[in-house]
């Protein structure tokens, strides 16, 4: 190698510094504000749910005592509480998703072009989404009062002899799923919106040269493009309602009659109100389950539709 | 140096040194935010100093509804107050998980406190075996709050009058509820406590009525809700709600104290928010019923938290604040289960929102009365009972049923 | 004394190699241009030179200096990319100077820089518009206004004039190679187009699968390709290749010696049409007019189709038998693993 | 009679319109009745419902005020929200960066570690950070609302956003920053930044909504008064014994809401058009 050198310049010992490791240690780096975080404020704490869903702990007293597998075998096979909860966190999940969607795709299509009045509807689908749930539901709550409620007031002037919504449990549920929609219906309308941009037009106009009315275009191109996105959006929206909380700890408090029981509510429950953190750990672990399940699942029925 | 002088020099640098230490605060948790409440706790505060001068006593309000688990995030997340104010439905558990302490040595050796002035009956809740785990600063029983305008507006008889002639029971509480709707339109008969009767004060709402049937809620592990004077009881109130619809149903909002309510019932330190009333307003004593009349007693209790670092000096506060002269002070609001107090001139004329002779019925209460239910695991109780409730307050709802199915959710916690 | 030096020069991805042992020297003030097909490798090897890939193995010398771990900026190149990766939140001054202001040069030397290459390069009235408001050909000059500020001692352009379009393309192209005549500085130069290449290198390199096939200035590769890929990279229309048993009776009676000889090549361009009395003949399958002439598309009994540059308006039609004759040392003979058989040569002087 | 392709349009877009109002109608009116009702006493709002108040008390937005601290709980809500927005902005587009385009062995694995905390849901891990604040003694403090969701699973989603912006950038302009002789930081804040403003803007905007409606860890971590953010103290205009004060609760959640709106109607056109931009579409 040194033949080549007769500039009488030395060659100069790899230094330990390479490039590549320069990039790798700059890579790192740049993570690791966020590895940090993330480890301590994350992982450890999900490690730590671990070790006490396996104890019986008392928030107050502060004692703890392992107890192996029994708080899980409790949530399972012994109390009727935790499959009703899911049963509820499924009823939720199940129609606030599809109505979530739904209106979501009509309100982008409907609004996806520029046009008179397209600004001002965007902006009122999508208010309800930069209010604070708190205010959200403070405001239902109040509408959706028995008799004197704004909502049966009106339904009544049309003839209809509106539920006691929020003290019925099945009416209830569909009240919380209701305004969590209108809450949270604008975000995906966003997205929609979005994604049905960034679809060349090109193949809006070449269906419709082929003679396809807007059914078939949206049934046989624009749909099949938006495939992607609708998977993130239904990902998204399916793990935001099993996280909800607020919205149901200040509607219904979880009632009436254990109706609007979700999991995440009885999680913070059993946590801060019966102070049993070793069984709220439990059931933590369990939701933690479902969720990377229902995610997964998802997007393999995705790949597999795609495939 | 001369022996005293450097005594005196060592103590005044001493004093120098600790001063800083001295000046010490101790936080006071509280569940009332009301101004006329907490000026009399300010005035006690005060008092205080005279004799602690380096000592600030701060009152931290914390909302009602929050209250029992703001503090137990308090205490758990290690940031505790020294002492704080607990309700009666909660004090078991709190003994149960150990984090009180035991004040009885701090309040014997207190001058002047005379510990056995306190009625018996009225501290059962608070002690256990020789320890006293809270001071219950306030046993106010439960009264009738009714709107005379309401009452002269539907030409009725208000409830003291109706009470002087003996025939304040259930039978004539039903039928005043329901004329009193009647006559004013748009409004109600009656509200349940803090209009929370189906919510957060289910236990406040029907006691009273299971009482005067001659029922109970649980004793000695059984549930007593399904018993044919509680389904009696709640029968009547289940009507009333929806059969006559005089008392605000479910899911409505009908605040006595906007005026929208004829009647309530409610203890005397709510007397404060009628300051500024718009209308005519007064107490009772709860009705009667098949089993006589059976006064109900929420009580409230000031404990010392087990992990205060300061624990002397919140002690020796909890003495001060509850001696007769104090506990004559608080009487306004908070009625005391010293004998002494109950019967002297000044409880009677304590609050200047109230008549003595309405006044009186308080004090008869008291002595009469009867606590309401607790239990150590009274969260979890509640929690298990909450929905069940839920289910009875509907239409159409069976109440014998219902109140079977309340206890057969309750049972294993009992 | 060499400006840039390549020993053993390796890149591997993981587990595939894509660079295999690159040895090079290019000398002070030199244009080469990297030619070859996609994936091949160039733009690779120019982006190791550039320090923005770093080097498996071997040597990298620049300037005397070798540079395997010296970043990117430290190296002494500039480089004009493909896109031309103007910042399009600045404008074209700071464009310009925005290398000399983060290697923290003064403001006055650094606007007294931008303007000499404004001037160069004829931006001086856009030095305040945004990039998007820059037509293709204006970008490209704002890029290698970029590059020349910092006087780096090698420059690299990257693909720089395949964003154009025909006209722009032959305009610039002829720009560069003024700034390369005045500028005088190494040159290195990514194109897959040949005709880019024979037009501005001193010296073509034509890399294929991450090997150079030849390296010599254009003459040399038109003149005396090395194998057939170069054979039928460089020159256009490319050169005709066939069986060499297709023509050998008639070569070997016409004196051309083809033993060993696999297969013949002949330049579109050597090919003449003749009454008759060619060497070969065929029938024309397609006949495309260009101007000029014609590109006749030629089926060559048992040797596939040849194309032909017919001069003159009146060429043959489709169908006509056509006899071809072209000069023997034009004929271009390969052995069977596709070398050239070429009698020993003098290289041509870069 | 027949309609012209003109008119049958305009028809059309009339029954748009009209089915499209009526739809807005449940987004709309709860505005409508709270902002009316913040007006409103105690009485009237239970009275019969109407949205023009019969006396405008605008003393209610004084009491809010004597109430409790609730320029204070503002401020914080606000404060707390900036600086959240703030670090989330900077260390998720760091990481977003590297993860785009730098090569360091486990950026892969790091990706799919850093994914799987998009499924947990902050409920699962609030118990355990409630004993980690224990233990780093900020119960009560806004330490854990301004680290918790800078590292927790929004921080996460965050550092993805920016992770596909990232990917989308043509790579060649920040090799002629490296060649212009940027360090990679200075290539990460002068060039890639610059370039993802609409990434920056969806994130930013996403962040501080987040941050601004957090309710479960106020909850959880604060517990004096002066601590509150919004949300807490909006839940909390009771009276003494935890009935509501509608009049109030109403006045401040308007105070609350309105000017997030304000903000929304002036910059909505952006905040679209951010959201469409940015790689939240995946």
């Amino acid at each position: 190698m040194t033949g080549h050198v007769r500039t009488g310049t030395t060659a100069p010992r790899a230094p330990w510094l390479t490039l590549r490791r320069r990039e790798m240690f700059e890579g790192w780096l740049f993570v690791s504000p966020t590895l940090i975080g993330f480890l301590i404020f994350f992982l450890g704490p999900l490690i730590a749910i671990v070790i006490y869903s396996l104890s019986e702990w008392n928030l107050l007293s502060q004692q703890m005592t392992y107890i192996g597998t029994a708080n899980y075998q409790d949530a399972l096979t012994q109390n009727p509480d935790f499959w009703h909860v899911i049963r509820n966190s499924v009823i939720f999940a199940a129609g606030l998703v599809p109505l979530n969607m739904t209106l979501a795709l009509a309100l982008a299509l409907a609004l996806c072009r520029p046009g008179r009045g397209v600004v001002f509807f965007r902006t009122a689908f999508f208010a309800p989404v930069v209010t604070s749930a708190v205010a959200w539901a403070i405001v239902w709550k109040f509408l959706l009062q028995g008799e004197a409620g704004a909502v049966n007031q009106m339904l009544a002037t049309v003839g209809i002899n509106g539920p006691n919504w929020l003290r019925e449990p099945d009416w209830a549920m569909v009240a919380v799923i209701a305004t969590r929609v209108l809450k949270m219906v604008g975000l995906n309308m966003i997205l929609y919106i979005a994604a049905l941009q960034s679809i060349p037009r090109d193949y809006e106009d070449a269906a419709r040269l082929e003679g396809a009315g807007n059914w078939q275009i949206f049934r046989m191109v624009t749909w099949p493009l938006l495939a992607p996105s609708t998977l993130i959006i239904m990902v998204i929206t399916t793990i935001g309602s099993f996280k909800v909380f607020d919205h149901i700890y200040l509607m219904t408090g979880g009632g009436p009659e254990n109706g609007t029981l979700v999991l995440a509510f009885y999680i913070y429950e059993q946590a801060f109100e019966f102070f049993n953190v070793g069984y709220a750990s439990a059931l933590a672990m369990i939701m933690f389950a479902i969720v990377l399940v229902l995610a997964l699942v998802q997007i393999m029925l995705r790949q597999k539709g795609s495939a | 140096m001369h022996p005293r002088r450097l005594a005196a020099t060592t103590l005044a640098a001493m004093t120098f040194i600790t001063a800083p230490l001295a000046a010490e605060e101790l936080r006071f948790t509280l569940w009332t935010g009301n101004d006329a409440h907490l000026a009399i706790f300010n005035e006690i505060a005060k008092g205080f100093t005279e004799t602690h001068p380096d000592v600030t006593v701060s009152f931290e309000s914390i909302p009602a509804a929050d209250y029992t688990q703001k503090l137990t995030f308090q205490l758990a997340g290690g940031n505790p107050p020294d002492l704080g104010w607990m309700f009666e439905d909660v004090i078991p558990g709190f003994v149960e998980a150990g984090v009180v302490e035991d004040l009885r040595p701090a309040l014997e050796a207190a001058e002047g406190y005379e510990l056995e002035d306190f009625s018996e009956p009225a501290m059962a809740l608070w002690s256990e075996k020789d320890a006293i785990h809270g001071v219950p600063f306030s046993t106010s029983p439960f009264m009738i709050y009714y709107n005379k305008d309401m009452f002269d507006a539907a030409g009725l008889e208000t409830p003291p009058e109706l009470a002087g002639k003996g025939e304040w029971d259930m039978e004539k509480f039903r039928e005043v509820a329901m004329a009193l709707a009647e006559a004013n339109s748009g409004k109600w008969g009656f509200e349940f406590k803090d209009g929370q009767g189906y919510d957060s004060r289910i236990l406040h709402a029907i006691m009273p009525a299971i009482r005067v049937y001659g029922g109970y809620a649980w004793r000695d592990g059984d549930c007593g809700f399904d018993e044919p004077e509680a389904v009696e009881a709640i029968t009547q109130l289940h009507d009333m709600v929806f059969k006559d619809k005089s008392i605000v149903p479910p899911g409505e909002q009908g605040d006595f104290f906007s005026g929208n309510s004829a009647m309530t019932v409610n203890q005397i330190s709510r007397a404060s928010l009628l300051a500024d009333a718009d209308f005519e307003w007064g107490i009772a004593p709860l009705p009667t019923g098949p089993a006589g009349a059976s006064p109900i007693i929420g009580q409230a209790g000031i404990v010392v938290f087990s992990q205060s670092k300061k624990q002397e000096l919140a002690q020796e506060f909890v003495a001060y604040m509850t001696n007769p002269e104090n506990s004559e002070l608080m009487a306004e609001f908070f009625p005391p289960a010293r004998h002494s107090v109950l019967q002297s001139d000044t409880f009677v004329a304590a609050n200047e929102l109230i008549p003595s002779e309405q006044m009186a019925y308080v004090g008869k209460a008291i002595e009469e009365g009867h606590v309401l239910p607790s239990h150590p695991r009274y969260a979890q109780i509640y929690a298990a009972m909450k929905p069940r409730m839920d289910a009875l307050w509907r239409a159409d709802a069976d109440v014998q049923t219902s109140l079977e199915a309340v206890c057969t959710a309750i049972e294993d916690q009992l | 004394m060499s400006s840039l030096k390549l020993r053993n020069v390796t890149k591997t991805f993981g587990k595939t190699k894509v660079i295999h042992g690159i040895d090079l020297d290019v000398l002070e003030g030199e244009f080469v241009v990297f030619v070859g097909p996609s994936g091949c490798g160039k733009s690779t090897l120019l982006r190791m030179i550039a320090g923005l890939e770093d080097i498996s193995g071997g040597e990298l010398w620049i300037g005397g200096r070798q540079v395997n771990e010296v970043q990117a900026a430290r190296r002494g190149v500039a480089m004009v990319f493909q896109s031309y990766a103007l910042y399009p939140h600045l404008t074209v001054r700071q464009n310009m100077g925005f290398g000399l202001k983060v290697r923290k040069e003064k403001p006055d030397s650094i606007a007294r820089k931008v303007d000499e290459a404004a001037m160069t390069l004829q931006l001086e009235k856009l030095l305040d518009r945004y990039p998007r408001e820059l037509s293709g050909g204006q970008r490209q000059r704002v890029a290698i206004g970029r590059a020349i500020v910092g006087d780096p001692k090698v420059f690299l352009f990257d693909e720089p004039l395949s964003n154009l379009d025909a006209e722009l393309r032959v305009h610039m192209r002829a720009e560069i190679a003024s700034l390369h005549r005045r500028l005088e500085n190494t040159m290195i130069y990514v194109t897959h187009d040949q005709i880019e290449a024979m037009t501005l290198a001193d010296r073509i390199v034509v890399l294929r699968d991450g090997r150079i096939e030849q390296v010599g200035n254009p003459k040399e590769l038109y003149a005396h390709p090395d194998n057939i890929f170069v054979a039928q990279f460089i020159g256009s229309p490319k050169m005709n290749i066939c069986s060499a048993d297709a023509f050998a009776p008639e070569l070997t009676r016409a004196g051309i010696p083809m033993e060993g000889v696999a297969q013949i090549g002949l330049r579109p361009e050597h090919l003449r049409i003749v009454p008759d009395g060619g060497l070969i003949k065929g029938q024309v399958a397609l006949s495309e007019y260009t101007g000029g002439g014609s590109l006749l598309h030629v089926e060559m009994e048992g040797a596939g189709r040849f194309l032909v540059l017919s001069e003159g308006q009146e060429g043959p039609q489709p169908g006509d038998e056509v006899q071809l004759d072209f000069d023997t040392a034009n004929l271009h003979r390969f052995d069977a693993e596709g070398r050239s058989l070429q009698a020993a040569r003098e290289p041509v002087p870069a | 009679m027949e309609l012209t392709i003109r008119q049958a349009a305009i028809v059309k877009k009339l029954c748009w319109t009209l089915a499209l109002s009526v739809v807005a109608v449940p987004f709309l009116f709860p505005f409508l009745w709270m902002i009316s009702s913040a007006f409103k006493n105690a009485n009237e709002i239970f009275g019969q419902p109407s949205l023009i108040p019969d006396v405008w008390r605008w003393r209610n937005f004084v009491e809010v005020f004597e109430y409790q601290p609730f320029a204070r709980q503002y401020f914080n809500s606000i404060y707390i929200a900036v600086l959240v927005t703030g670090l989330t902005l900077i260390l998720s587009s760091l990481a977003g960066y590297a993860l785009a385009r730098m090569r360091f062995a486990g950026a892969g694995l790091l990706m799919l570690f850093l994914l799987s905390a998009l499924m947990v849901p902050e409920e699962v891990t609030i118990v355990p950070n409630f004993f980690l604040m224990k233990w780093l003694g900020a119960m009560d403090t806004h330490i854990p609302l301004v680290l918790l969701p800078v590292f927790g699973p929004h921080g996460v989603m965050a550092t993805f956003l920016m992770r596909q912006y990232f990917v989308s950038l043509p790579k060649e302009l920040e090799e002629a920053g490296k060649m212009d002789g940027l360090s990679r930081l200075g290539v990460w804040w002068k060039i890639a930044l610059p370039m993802s403003r609409p990434a920056l803007a969806a994130v930013a905007i996403i962040t501080f909504l987040f941050s601004w409606n957090l309710f479960l860890e106020p909850l959880v971590f604060l517990s004096s008064i002066e601590n509150f953010t919004l949300p807490l103290a909006l839940s909390n205009f009771t009276d003494p014994y935890g009935s509501p004060l509608w009049h109030l609760q109403l006045a401040a959640t308007s105070l609350a809401v309105v000017p997030i709106l304000i903000v929304y109607l002036i910059a909505q056109r952006q905040i679209i058009e951010s959201f469409a931009m940015s790689g939240v579409k995946g």
